[in-house]
């Protein structure tokens, strides 16, 4: 057990805060539709931000699904850049550039699990001490890369945490129609390694998980299943209308349970916080989103950067495709 | 159009009960598009599964289904993730009739919607009947207007071999026009001329057909007479409809939204070949999005072939003398 | 806890002595060219002969992977015929007449196992109290097909029962590296229904395991997953050569245990079995066999049987391929 | 065959120590075929892994494997059986540079055998070129000599871009010939003149060249003179090499053992018409398989175009005035 001080309890707030003003303005900025549709963290910053803070960023990989990145400041300012420019749609928000450990989002559910524990693996065949974290939704738990990933890294011994943000749904679909198991973490049991289960709105607790497994994989004892609780607060995306399927209480009783408000209010109680931090804290956080964004915005884009970066270099006829689309666009190559 | 796929589902199951709705999101919440609205309310939990995320196991419990007699009506919630269940859809369903001798009818349907314009994120867009269109035991129909969204639905359900449905992402709410009122069947397999015309023949499916059918009306202003054929269904292909109109006008364009190389568009060319050839007064002309993978919202606009690139194309095969 | 009848019991040695004679016979055949590449059933016989007489052949269906036709006389000796025309190479193979409730062999690892669930989907909304017994090996079980079919059998609750043939090899592949879970059993975790282990050479006890599931599913309880541990006395298939991989100690030791000479002696010593019996068992087995295998092989095939039953209706390009095939052969349509 | 591609095998792994080969039964039992014989003893389990019998995985974790700096050698053991891969295949590894706009090098090979004329079970012979010819981001090489065997799969490893190299089943053993020894790489995307010839020529790739080349013997003692192009490379294509033989032969034969609708040899005729329209003296004449499934083994003979076929579409090009 491994709680994380107060220090550092009061850095995840930071980033916890951070997040959710910033996924605030994000919203704003879908609904005046200058980026495109997106899912919102809302609910998930306790267990996004717990769970990195017991990471070694130079070292260990975050791959996330695809909420994931508001919460990942940890990581540098570099990962929100790139976040902002996968929002508007611009191809460069895919390049989370190197020495980061950040994946870009995957949109494909699951298909990141095996990526992790070929990662994993790869890391190990290096001699490289770093771990592989790996975030996935309880819906993305019924694709079967998730079982293939999670049973070959069960006998490959490789050092990823495989975690399970189960925020009840996926879209409309709620877990007792995702799976019949006991809970998420039981599924460790077809891997044969450890599976838990958190309570995903105490961020302490999902660090302490996440600490734990990342001995362990550093050990070489293997993979972790954890399984973080919480409940997805706001649409399953900016497309999404929850009113037509989520039922108001329990939305209002996942509320009373905001684990942005619960650990404000620990710190709070120990004088570690106030209202005046927050404020700043918040105001910070936009500045440098707005920041951000007016840079993602300005980010240039060449006429033909369709054709970029799909093989190391163009096919013949990719070359051709590309004299045309320049002579279609009246522009010069980049 | 997407009117007309909800009443087709609603009509069908009310004409048969052993049609069973699958798929990720379709009861409770009608279907991240409302495709499947109200069918849940209407036929129950029996008949309308919201499934588990799991592609594989949407088809492949269809087979089973269709073992029991019953007649699936899967929805892949967009056909990019048909890659998912590939195993399950060309190893198994594809062939089901074949390698059991008819002992088994594979009376199932896939839905899924696909192609580009609405700015979705990787892998909503894809374009896949280059992958579909080498299944042979499978059909795949791609309807370009809201009445054969209707008719190419119900008769893929009523069909006793399988049925890929390709629905326009960009024509859920973007393609309007009248619907024939109740049965309204259209043959799988049968092509349909979109518009007349004798200059030359743009040949193409699901939305194209509609930015076709535009050029056609926008180039028939400068007097020319660009036809439309709207395949209607990659398989069966409709190879007698493909030699009229490429005989009837000499001149071919083809137009599709995935990547040009290895495209469905080739075996379309090839058709037009190996039907045509003596009427041939100009090399047959593909448009198609980009060697690339569908690319990033920025830029969609470039890579799906738009009214430009295909009438630039008419006026190329025209110029040749 | 039902074990079986002494009759039973018998009944299930005339099956298991029939298929270890039978596959005699066909992996000479093979040896002669005169079938094609196939997988011994040697090991297996109590397992899916155990199985299988825990069923109603009226009424459940039984999906197999690709060792076990032999053994499902029970199910009449259609099976045998079109086992053989399979064998041959003809289409007519993959044929099973209804209203036989019986599948062809699945080469596609797992595949068999999503039908299973959708099958068993299907019964129960036809109101039928059929059951689906469905066989698939430890290696399959690493595919993702096991897994989400699991999965959504423990969300539908469906009458299926999972008979894992844990033969200890997949291929050249031995189970410590196909998963590091506990036992193929345990994988049931990760479905939220029972999985049991039971000594596949133990006839009785396999019988016994699946009239318990079989119980439970038509109950409406829903599915099982069994796992029947036993051991691959022969080859992978007639293409392999196990002796570049397999411990000769281990098979040593697992031929000691061979199932259907351990239900021999057991019956012997009750004396419900004899040689003579035995003889007799055999020599009908294998006429049965070899009139069977004539038969497929005097089974007519027409010039165009390879465009037949692709589709209910000829497409244009079919039925042209169909002159086209005709013409080439000179032969007539079938 | 076999012999020069565990050769390349060898070869590379002690070249480069980033080389890790993965793969169902690749290690202790040397492949199903041995294509991996020896690597196991030689490189250790580090390097040569057994997997379990999960494709998904397999590709999956060779996209990690090549994040970390890593070359993955990936066996298929079937071609057939990719389509359970292929939310990997096409969903991912074609597009890890793509999406990350080259901060990872997809340096991922898969080996896979394929191809009839051996009597397996099915999907054991199933030829996928239509469906790995759209996914670009991908490339895919399918040899036809020994030589060549081992020359695109060196290349194939060393490229920075993930390619999937097609062996033929029946080249395996059936296929003999001079292997360069040492160093031999064969440019990817490049075909190969395997006759020459200018009556006309057949554009084949795989087994089908070898046949063809009988072919163009046997015809060649009528005083036929029959080119035969070697494609080599499904992708990239080598679209001048087709464009240069059409043009120089003036008729075309194309020939793959898919089925035919939607094969890619319906690109292959595409790109003659669009590269060589005005040399073209006849239709193009496509060779293939039937629209129907792989068949089984008594069937199969009839399926897969033989010498017979692939020389009646020749004659049949030639006689066209
Ligand atoms: C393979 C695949 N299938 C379907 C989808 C469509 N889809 C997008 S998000 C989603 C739900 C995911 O649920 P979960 O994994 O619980 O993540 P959450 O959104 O709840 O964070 C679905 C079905 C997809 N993106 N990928
Ligand atoms: C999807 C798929 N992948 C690979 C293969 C090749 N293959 C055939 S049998 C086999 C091993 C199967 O092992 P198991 O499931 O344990 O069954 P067993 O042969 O031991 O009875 C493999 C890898 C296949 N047929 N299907
Ligand atoms: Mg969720
Ligand atoms: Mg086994």
């Amino acid at each position: 057990m491994t709680r994380p001080t107060d220090e550092q309890r009061r850095g995840m707030l930071v980033d916890m805060v951070t997040a959710r003003v910033q996924a605030q303005r994000l919203w704003n900025l879908q609904r005046q539709g200058r980026v495109g549709t997106l899912a919102p963290i809302d609910g998930h910053e306790a267990a996004i931000v717990g769970a990195v803070h017991a990471l070694d960023p130079d070292h260990d990989w975050v791959i996330p699904q695809y909420r994931e990145p508001l919460a990942l400041r940890r990581y540098g300012t570099e990962v929100l850049d790139r976040f902002l420019l996968y929002n508007i749609g611009h191809p460069a928000g895919g390049h989370l550039p190197a020495p980061l450990r950040v994946l870009p989002n995957q949109i494909s559910l699951a298909t990141q699990l095996p990526h992790a524990v070929g990662l994993a693996k790869g890391l190990t065949l290096q001699h490289d001490s770093g771990v592989v974290l790996v975030f996935f939704g309880d819906g993305s738990s019924s694709e079967g890369d998730f079982y293939e990933a999670g049973n070959f890294a069960g006998v490959l011994g490789v050092p990823v945490i495989f975690l399970c943000l189960n925020n009840q749904w996926a879209i409309s679909t709620p877990t007792h129609l995702q799976t019949a198991a006991e809970s998420f973490a039981a599924k460790a049991a077809a891997f044969g390694f450890p599976g838990v289960r958190v309570d995903g709105n105490d961020a302490g607790a999902v660090y302490d998980a996440v600490d734990t497994a990342r001995d362990r994989a550093r050990a070489g004892s293997g993979p972790t299943l954890i399984e973080a609780t919480l409940y997805r607060l706001g649409a399953h995306t900016t497309a999404d209308d929850p009113t037509r399927y989520v039922p108001p209480e329990d939305l209002e009783a996942a509320r009373r349970d905001d684990p942005v408000d619960r650990l404000r209010e620990e710190l709070v109680a120990l004088g570690l916080w106030d209202d005046a931090v927050n404020a700043e804290v918040e105001a910070e956080a936009l500045d440098i989103f707005d920041d951000a964004f007016e840079r993602a915005c300005a980010m240039p884009l060449s006429d033909d950067a369709m054709l970029d970066h799909c093989l190391a270099e163009d096919t013949q006829r990719m070359a051709r495709q590309r004299e045309r689309l320049l002579a279609d666009t009246g522009g010069a190559g980049g | 159009m997407l009117d007309a796929i909800n009443e087709a589902l609603h009509a069908e199951m009310a004409r048969d009960d052993r049609i069973v709705v699958l798929g990720e999101d379709v009861a409770r919440n009608g279907g991240v598009f409302r495709a499947t609205e109200g069918l849940f309310e209407k036929f129950g939990e029996e008949r309308v599964i919201d499934t588990p995320i799991s592609e594989g196991v949407i088809a492949g419990s269809a087979v089973g289904l269709a073992m029991a007699g019953l007649v699936p009506v899967a929805e892949i919630q967009f056909l990019g993730f048909a890659y998912q269940a590939m195993h399950q859809i060309a190893g198994q369903v594809a062939r089901l009739r074949y390698r059991t001798r008819s002992r088994f009818e594979p009376q199932i349907t896939f839905r899924a919607p696909f192609g580009g314009g609405v700015r979705t994120p990787e892998l909503h867009s894809d374009s896949l009947e280059g992958q579909l269109g080498n299944l042979p035991g499978l059909k795949v129909v791609a309807p370009a207007t809201a009445a054969d969204a209707k008719g190419l639905l119900a008769a893929a359900i009523r069909d006793p071999d399988p049925v890929v449905v390709l629905e326009p992402l960009r024509g859920y709410r973007g393609i309007r026009g009248e619907v024939p009122d109740g049965d309204h069947l259209v043959p799988l397999g049968s092509a349909r001329t979109a518009r007349p015309g004798d200059d030359v023949v743009v040949i193409a499916w699901s939305y194209q057909v509609e930015l076709a059918c535009r050029v056609s009306d926008r180039l028939a202003e400068e007097g020319l007479s660009v036809r439309v054929l709207d395949l209607r269904s990659i398989a069966p292909l409709d190879v007698a409809a493909i030699a009229d109109a490429a005989e009837a006008c000499g001149r071919v364009v083809v137009t599709e939204e995935a990547a040009q190389t290895g495209g469905f568009g080739g075996e379309v060319v090839a058709t037009v070949v190996e039907e045509a050839f003596w009427s041939l007064e100009a090399p047959v002309v593909r448009v198609s999005g980009y060697d690339v993978p569908y690319p990033v919202g920025m830029l969609e606009e470039r890579y799906i072939p738009d009214e430009d690139r295909i009438a630039a194309a008419v006026r190329r095969v025209l110029e040749v003398a």
